[in-house]
């Protein structure tokens, strides 16, 4: 297990380091050495868990099996790629003047803690220590969020703040009712009884269906929070839009994923040890109402990573209907779909962070003619927006494919929201697009100094994705499907 | 369980939590800012002494650990933090109007009963022969939780945030006795961390927009008539008569 | 891969090359582009080359060969299929592409040049996908992989319209084509979908052995009629054909309006005959009323436009209207158990689709030669360029005629199929069908004759009279590349309408692939006549036609024209009141008025009377000009309302996001409630 | 096999009888016609010696005009030449007949109106493009009705191939149908309008405002002129001929024995005659409409072309 400690432990001395030497410019260096050795680590450690199968840490802290092994790769390689990113952008930024040295310390080290929080929460085996992890998580983004101290960016910060931590408090209800579930069934004098594995192994006795289902309710509130499905979604455009792009494409690519993937291990639980698919058809109504709703909002967007935080809305809404339709093909589905969808935000983002610096905005109305100033920003954005809206070649398009394949099989009359909700949003998102792509530039429109590999490198992977996909991931998806649907394909 | 036939102790404890109860009434009726605080210290205290109370009935060992993280977050630090904090904003003598209050205590009481409505099936389970009391720590929660949502104050909204969570560990040690050491010292900690956050962004919030009042932080809004698109031609037939050669 | 069989590997072939032809035209971005662009649309023609093989191999010996890649997802690998449906559909890309390979490179290299210069290598590249797209679409076997290769010649069809995209009106149109070509896969999905759920797999075999109720049959054959027919250009669904093929380079347009809007034909086919299998009449009615609206409405529409290219585009969804008729004919008939004259109905539908994608490619080259030579769009600013352009104006005359359906041509040939198989109505029992069929009929000789109108109007505006602007004037010959693409189209239109027989023959594999049955009479009277039902009930001999008018011709060369004294050039009749100028001339809006008047409320008219006053006192009026527009109606009553829908739903649900966190906190807070209370 | 030869030898005999007799045709209609108004009437074969004269004529052609132009006269009379060569005249069960059926011959007729509106287009005058473009309008509107009357009678016939159909009509006898009625009333109101005769157009004006058919062919003079008068004759010859085999064709011979071609041709005459002096009435009584009341005449011919249908799937049990 010593290659899981070492993924864990190197984000958490990088921070440290930069912590003291942040603000020097060797820091963006540092900040990509530092998600190197993460992303090495973790493929390595991927790569023991691909041989010999899942693993329990030597104390039991930790758990590697099949559903968090590829979450915790995707984590690591999205830091990577948007450090990459980051690095660039934040000295556009500093010789801009909106960041002073201070602050710019402050988001390095604050940038790999927060990578710290989150490969934590992946990998730890104890739900307790899930939920400190998640609240790490927020603690660590919200003073990224407020890093340009304007009035907005101040006031997205306190939302978020706000309603996360009232979000994650609810979370904490849920655990510690599942604890109080456990430690009836299994006695109280025990003191493993929060781990996951020995919960999700004594599940299948049974604890009891009441409190299992308060604890449930309570935890797809509070998780549902981060995860900014529809009713409580509204920190989320606010925070993604204010702060630094880099960390939007991180926050939008993986946090909600994290939460997610809480959300889910928790529905293991629940389905385990109740009859009825009330934790299904929750989600799925959670998600349906979401991916609607959100599909709504792209329309009426005036700030493009606004527009873009609504997207991400949107595509958690779709992954969290597909888990909550239970069954092997929408697993698996919504498995694929979370990888390429965090894949293509990122990529997404990346592009409209060089954008808007090349515009010196992010109002929509005033981005034009990017093709003509910058042909490399201008296609990696168009071909990100095709991608995340769902066109064949990339990646996005197999798990739509799946799910609604999934739908039809079990619940045909689903499928017209589903149908008019991919309109709706489709038409929203390319109408913005277009504007911003094509066209004559305003006069006076210079080509910006933007690293576009990580753009690249993520498209080609989605790409790569939606012709074929490589039979270790498969295989990883399989089993994770197993585990989360009872049944395999 | 009739309550005559409690030990002396389990009398105390549903004591306490009741006093914890009325100390949540209170909070959400107190217009100014001093008290508020100090209303939320003296919850901090009872909850202690439940938890106090609970380890010695059922004497598990790691609770007093819990009652001791709580008195030292709840009564100690979290107060004379957020004091300072009033102190150095000036506010600590301006007082909150409160829109409605009479409304606002009976919606108090009706979420009372239903969280006894809800805690109802859960109760069951627990071995505590006081177990009713869990039934109070959902209560306070969401007490915590309407006082959030109501208060106009940043602070105000702090402390109901701050009672939410020790709604939630009080919860905790009555139901489960305790979560493990670990999750105990992660959850105390984020708590702190929050609290210093809290107030390095009161000064934030003062310096950008002048006050601490809650309602006009609303820049980043999209429901007024500004934003609508204009609904007209836009999807209109693209073709204009011969203007591209 | 090994296993392949010889007509597989040729279809992969043409694959292969259209994916080095984007290549080609990727590496061209920065060195010696001329020379990589034409190596570009060299691997194209190669491409062409392969798939018109291939798929006349698979015809040819009527062979079903089945491949299975391992791409895509482990449990489904690709399925791939070439049958003698595909291998007819092949033949009629691989023609298209062949003729587009030829007319490309002249042609686009015009567009580097110029005020609005766009770079090249994107168009190579997205022309490349668009044809790779079709290729294996024809020979997927499975929904996955018929999906993934659907979209992506939608996509880049978008950007292959958006290719000019400095113009508002161009990127207008790509959005409403990609937003409707985007409707419309999902819709097939759903369609794939509901077979999928009875087959309980995705591939075309389990989909064939799936027995679907009678209600879940209709219900897929509804969504796979929407949604391919959102791509042919059915009328409801049409609205952004005349948008997108104008504003796209004009080689593309003729592939799109030829390869592309085919493709939802053979996907309707595919699935109805093929996958669902037992056809039932209402489909019939239902496929037969659309098509009989598309052909009316197209051709009414495509007589108001004084845009070539944009009335070409109204052409399209005409002749698919008379497609869908043939379709439809052929639906009803097999439904109510008349496979003979079903089998009929199909080939008269597979014919004219054959037919349309030549002449229409033809036309759409053609108006692409005028634009490239005249850079005008419009039908009054061309005129006279037979004088100056003869051998297009010869071509374009050769796709006029055929479109016109007039006899020795093979428009006239399917069209004539499609009214035999509606005279064969009495044989129907159902006394309302027996009277619905001939009305329809009644409207197709309408739609022919209004299309004979049209195309008058079109070739006499641009080609015949005086030149009405400067441009028209100086204008020249084509160059040779693309005299080539148009010619072989022209030649293939010729021989198509004069040999009818052979070819109907060639195509019995299909009806007995999809109907299990032929048209053994068509071909009995050996290659001279075309009997479709018997010799008794109707008979066509095309190569007689050709050799009356030969012979006419002869004759008159001989008896009349050897002994005569030279031609004697003077001045046209003037009424004796002076010189004529070229503005005296009738112009495309004139020449349409007394149709205009007859059929007032199809369009939603719209006349401009602009009047230029001099200056001063006397304020007299120095030139007035006129012109009219006809709109669509279904913008006004179906496309606007559901778009202002969208957009009021949106702004009505933006009160959500109000701004201040008491909202937020009640939100969060109700949804806690509302859950505990459901629970508990 | 000489059988085989004789019958195409017949048949291309007939097709020049057809020819020749077109002439003939519009001579007797003009006699009679000025009879009727009473002016001096010229002599039935004067369209015979105007014919002559034209292809004497030297040809003078427009500036203007293209290889189009001078092309559309031969490719006119071919597509007359080939509906000549398909409509049984004297005898019925010809070699040639199976060329083309109904339809084809309404394909024949466009492609000649297609090139005659093309070379009035190309002179590039005013006349031309108003010719055409009214030409077009009135062809419009009288397809559907042409194809309708088409569809009643190979609905009973069973076939559209026209000498089966005669063949069919004379063995049945003589039948009161009122779907043949209806059907031949519209069929002689769309042969009106195709052949430009008075209600629709005015085939003796040249005034701008009147002319339909005659505008498109204004520039023609000399051997073009002569081809294209020769196939509006044979047009008008072709329709009467329809008329008269669908409504009464007694006396057409059914085998080519000398005896029943001779009958053949005395009873064609004879009826030729008559058409002739009905269509004089016709055109003295009737005066030629606006050009915006044509759409309601040939609207009524559709319609009665539709009842013919209608009653025979409905009344007469559609066998």
């Amino acid at each position: 297990m010593t290659l899981l400690e070492a993924t864990l432990v190197t984000p958490l001395t990088g921070g440290l380091v930069l912590a003291i030497l942040g603000h020097r410019p060797i820091a963006g260096w540092i900040n990509i050495g530092v998600g190197l050795l993460t992303f090495g680590a973790s493929l390595a450690m991927a790569l023991d868990v691909f041989s010999h199968g899942p693993q329990l840490s030597p104390g039991r802290m930790f758990y590697i099996d099949a559903f968090n092994v590829y979450l915790v790769v995707l984590t690591a390689f999205v830091g990577l790629t948007t450090s990459i990113f980051s690095r660039p952008y934040m000295q556009h930024e500093v010789e801009k003047g909106r960041v002073t040295d201070r602050r710019l310390r402050l988001y390095h080290s604050m940038y790999q803690c927060f990578l710290f929080s989150m490969l934590l929460a992946l990998s730890t085996n104890n739900l307790g220590v899930l939920w400190v992890a998640m609240e790490m998580a927020t603690l660590t983004t919200v003073l990224l969020v407020s890093l340009y101290r304007t009035p907005e960016a101040i006031e997205a910060a306190w939302k978020y703040f706000i309603l996360c931590g009232v979000g994650i408090a609810q979370a904490l209800f849920g655990t510690v009712l599942i604890y109080f579930a456990a430690e009836a069934k299994l006695g109280a004098d025990r003191d493993d009884t929060l781990l996951w594995t020995v919960l999700h192994s004594s599940a299948s006795g049974g604890l009891d269906p009441a409190v299992i289902t308060l604890a449930f309710v309570f935890l797809l509130v509070g998780y549902g929070t981060k995860v900014g499905l529809v009713p409580l979604h509204n920190w989320l455009p606010d925070a993604h839009s204010e702060g630094p792009t880099p960390m939007s494409a991180v926050l939008s690519g993986l946090l909600l994923n994290v939460a997610l993937y809480a959300l889910v291990r928790v529905k293991m639980l629940v389905d385990a040890s109740l009859q009825t698919h009330l934790a299904g058809y929750l989600m799925m109504g959670f998600g349906l109402l979401s991916f609607t709703v959100a599909g709504l909002f792209l329309h009426r967007q005036h700030d493009v990573k606004r527009m873009f935080s609504y997207s991400s809305i949107e595509h958690m809404g779709l992954i969290t209907f597909g888990f909550g339709l239970g069954g092997s093909l929408a697993t698996y589905g919504a498995l694929l779909h979370m990888t390429v969808h965090s894949l293509t935000k990122s990529a997404i983002f990346v592009t409209v962070g060089h954008a808007c610096q090349l515009a010196g905005t992010q109002r929509i109305e005033h981005i034009r003619g990017l093709i003509r100033t910058q042909p490399a920003i201008g296609w990696g954005l168009l071909l990100g927006v095709v991608s995340i809206a769902g066109f064949p070649p990339f990646g996005v398009f197999i798990s739509e494919f799946l799910l609604l394949m999934a739908t039809m099989k079990s619940w045909p009359w689903l499928t017209i929201p589903l149908l008019i909700g991919f309109g709706v949003a489709f038409a929203g998102l390319f109408r913005h697009m277009q504007r911003m792509v094509f066209g004559e530039p305003p006069p006076g429109q210079q080509p910006v100094r933007a690293n576009m590999i990580p753009v690249i490198v993520h498209l080609v992977l989605v790409l790569f994705l939606g012709l074929m996909i490589p039979d270790f991931l498969s295989s990883w998806f399989e089993q994770a499907t197993l585990l989360i649907s009872g049944e395999s394909l | 369980m009739e309550f005559a036939k409690l030990g002396l102790y389990n009398q105390a404890i549903i004591l306490f939590a009741a006093l914890a109860l009325l100390t949540s009434f209170l909070m959400l009726a107190q217009a100014r800012m001093l008290p508020l605080i100090f209303t939320f210290a003296w919850q901090g205290f009872l909850l202690t002494m439940v938890t106090v109370l609970v380890a010695m009935v059922t004497d598990h060992r790691d609770l007093y650990v819990s009652a001791l993280l709580t008195f030292v977050l709840k009564v100690v630090v979290i107060p004379w933090l957020l004091y300072r904090l009033s102190v150095r904003l000036q506010m600590q003598y301006n007082a909150e109007q409160i829109a409605h209050p009479t409304l606002l205590l009976i919606s108090g009481v009706v979420l009372v009963i239903f969280s006894y409505f809800v805690a109802k099936s859960i109760i069951h389970l627990s071995g505590l022969a006081t177990r009713n009391i869990i039934a109070v720590s959902i209560a306070i929660e969401l007490l915590g939780m309407l006082l959030m949502c109501v208060r106009k104050s940043a602070v105000a909204q702090v402390i109901g945030f701050m009672s939410m969570e020790s709604g939630i560990f009080f919860a905790a040690s009555v139901s489960a006795y305790g979560m493990p050491l670990i999750v105990e010292l992660g959850v105390a900690f984020d708590i702190l961390v929050a609290s210093i956050l809290f107030g390095v962004f009161f000064f934030h919030l003062r310096d950008s927009f002048g006050s601490l009042d809650v309602g006009q932080y609303n820049h980043l809004s999209e429901a007024n008539g500004a934003d609508a698109i204009d609904v007209r031609p836009v999807m209109a037939s693209a073709h204009t008569p011969g203007d591209h050669a | 891969m090994a296993d392949l069989s010889p007509a597989l590997t040729l279809a992969f072939a043409g694959a292969a090359c259209s994916v080095l032809s984007g290549l080609v035209s990727a590496a061209a971005f920065r060195r010696h582009p001329d020379y990589l662009h034409t190596g570009s649309f060299l691997f194209l023609f190669l491409a062409g080359c392969c798939t018109s093989t291939a798929g006349a191999w698979a015809l040819l010996d009527n062979l079903t060969q089945t491949a299975q890649l391992q791409m895509g997802l482990p449990w489904l690998a690709w399925h791939l299929r070439l049958d003698a449906l595909s291998g007819f559909f092949m033949i009629l890309l691989g023609t298209l592409v062949i003729a587009v390979s030829l007319y490309g490179p002249s042609y686009t290299r015009e567009f580097a040049r110029g005020a609005d210069a766009q770079p090249l290598p994107p168009l190579g590249i997205f022309t490349a996908l668009f044809v790779l797209g079709m290729q294996v679409l024809l020979i997927a076997d499975d929904a996955l992989v018929f999906m993934i290769f659907w979209e992506m010649m939608s996509l880049s069809g978008y950007f292959l319209v958006v290719f000019q995209h400095q113009h508002a009106a161009n990127r207008n149109a790509a959005f409403i084509y990609l937003l409707l070509a985007h409707v419309g896969a999902l819709v097939i999905l759903l369609s794939f979908g509901v077979l999928a759920a009875f087959g309980n797999g995705l591939t075309f075999d389990q989909m064939r052995a799936a027995h679907l109720s009678p209600l879940w049959a209709s219900i897929a054959f509804a969504c796979t009629f929407i949604g391919f027919g959102t791509k042919s250009g059915m009328v409801p669904l049409h609205v952004w054909l005349p948008e997108a093929h104008p504003v796209a380079p004009s080689h593309i347009s003729a592939l799109m309006s030829g390869a592309m809007i085919k493709m939802g034909i053979y996907g309707i086919i595919r699935v109805t005959y093929d996958l669902i299998g037992d056809v039932q009449w209402e489909w019939g009615m239902a496929v037969l009323i659309i098509g009989t609206a598309s052909s009316v409405l197209g051709v009414l529409y495509a007589l108001m436009q004084h845009d070539l290219k944009r009335l070409l585009a109204y052409h399209s969804i005409e002749n698919i209207g008379i497609i869908l008729m043939g379709l439809g004919m052929s639906m009803i008939f097999l439904g109510t158990g008349h496979p003979l004259l079903g089998t009929l109905g199909l080939v008269a539908a597979l014919y004219h689709t054959l037919n349309h994608a030549l002449f229409k490619a033809l036309l759409f080259l053609g108006a692409g030669s005028v634009l490239y030579r005249t850079h005008a769009h419009d039908l009054d600013q061309m005129g006279g360029l037979i004088h100056r352009m003869p051998v297009t104006a010869f071509l374009f005359l050769i796709g006029c005629i055929a479109i016109s359906a007039l006899p020795p041509f093979n428009g006239f040939v399917s069209e004539w199929l499609t009214f035999q198989t509606a005279l064969q109505a009495p044989a129907l029992e159902n006394s309302v069908l027996r009277s619905t069929i001939p009305f329809a009929a009644a409207l197709l000789a309408l739609t022919g004759a209004l299309a004979a109108a049209c195309f008058v109007k079109a070739f006499g505006m641009a080609f015949l009279g005086k030149a009405r602007s400067r441009r028209a004037a100086l204008a020249r010959e084509a160059p040779r590349g693309m005299l080539a693409g148009m010619g072989l189209l022209a030649l293939l239109c010729f021989l198509l309408g004069v040999f009818p027989s052979t070819v109907i023959g060639l195509m019995a594999p299909i009806t007995q692939l999809l109907v299990h049955d032929a048209l053994p009479s068509a071909t009995a009277q050996g290659w001279l006549w075309l009997t479709p039902v018997s010799a008794q009930v109707a008979s066509y001999s095309a190569p007689f036609v050709v050799l009356g008018l030969v012979l006419v011709f002869g004759l008159g060369y001989l008896l009349l024209k050897r002994g005569s004294e030279p031609v004697r050039r003077s001045d046209p009749w003037d009424c004796g009141f002076g010189a004529l100028s070229p503005r005296m001339q009738y112009t495309s809006s004139a020449f349409s008025q007394p149709i205009r008047r007859v059929f007032r409320g199809v369009w939603n008219i719209e006349e401009h009377i602009d009047t230029l006053t001099a200056p001063g006192p006397l304020a007299r009026v120095t030139s007035l000009h006129y012109s009219v527009h006809a709109h669509d109606w279904s913008w006004q009553w179906c496309y606007q309302p559901i778009g202002r829908l969208v957009l009021a739903a949106a702004n009505r649900i933006g009160f959500i996001q109000t701004g201040n966190i008491h909202t937020y906190l009640k939100f969060s807070f109700v949804t806690l409630l509302v859950f505990l209370w459901i629970v508990s | 096999m000489d059988s085989e030869l004789s019958f195409w030898a017949l048949a291309v005999v007939q097709t020049l009888t057809f020819i020749a007799a077109a002439p003939l045709l519009a001579g007797w209609v003009q006699r009679v016609k000025c009879h009727l108004q009473n002016r001096a009437a010229p002599a039935v074969w004067q369209p015979y010696r105007d014919l002559t004269k034209l292809f004497g004529k030297r040809l003078v052609v427009a500036h203007n005009a293209s290889w189009l132009f001078r092309a559309t006269p031969y490719i006119v009379f071919g597509a007359m030449l080939m509906a000549c060569a398909v409509v049984p005249l004297v005898v019925v069960h010809v070699p040639t007949a199976a060329i083309a059926d109904v339809i084809v011959l309404v394909g024949f007729f466009a492609l000649a109106r297609f090139f005659t509106a093309l070379a009035g287009l190309d002179i590039g005058t005013a006349f031309g493009g108003m010719g055409a473009s009214r030409e077009m309008m009135v062809a419009a509107l009288a397809e559907p009705a042409m194809l309708m009357v088409v569809f009643t009678f190979s609905m009973t016939a069973h076939t559209t191939n026209l000498s089966v159909t005669t063949a069919y009509i004379l063995h049945q006898g003589l039948l009161l149908r009122p779907s043949f009625l209806f059907a031949l009333l519209a069929l002689a109101m769309v042969a009106v309008a195709e052949t430009s005769r008075i209600p629709v157009d005015n085939p003796a004006t040249h005034l701008e405002l009147t002319m339909l058919h005659e505008a498109m062919i204004l520039e023609y003079g000399g051997r073009h002129l002569a081809l294209i008068e020769w196939a509006s004759q044979i047009k008008l010859m072709i329709y009467a001929v329809l008329l008269i085999n669908f409504s009464f064709p007694w006396g057409i011979a059914s085998e080519p024995t000398l005896q029943a071609l001779s009958l053949g041709v005395l009873v064609v005459a004879a009826k030729l005659t008559l058409v002739g002096v009905v269509l004089v009435v016709w055109e003295t009584v009737m005066a030629k409409m606006r050009l915006f009341r044509v759409p309601q005449f040939l609207g009524f011919a559709f319609m009665l072309s539709v009842l013919g249908m209608l009653t025979h799937v409905m009344l007469e049990g559609g066998n």
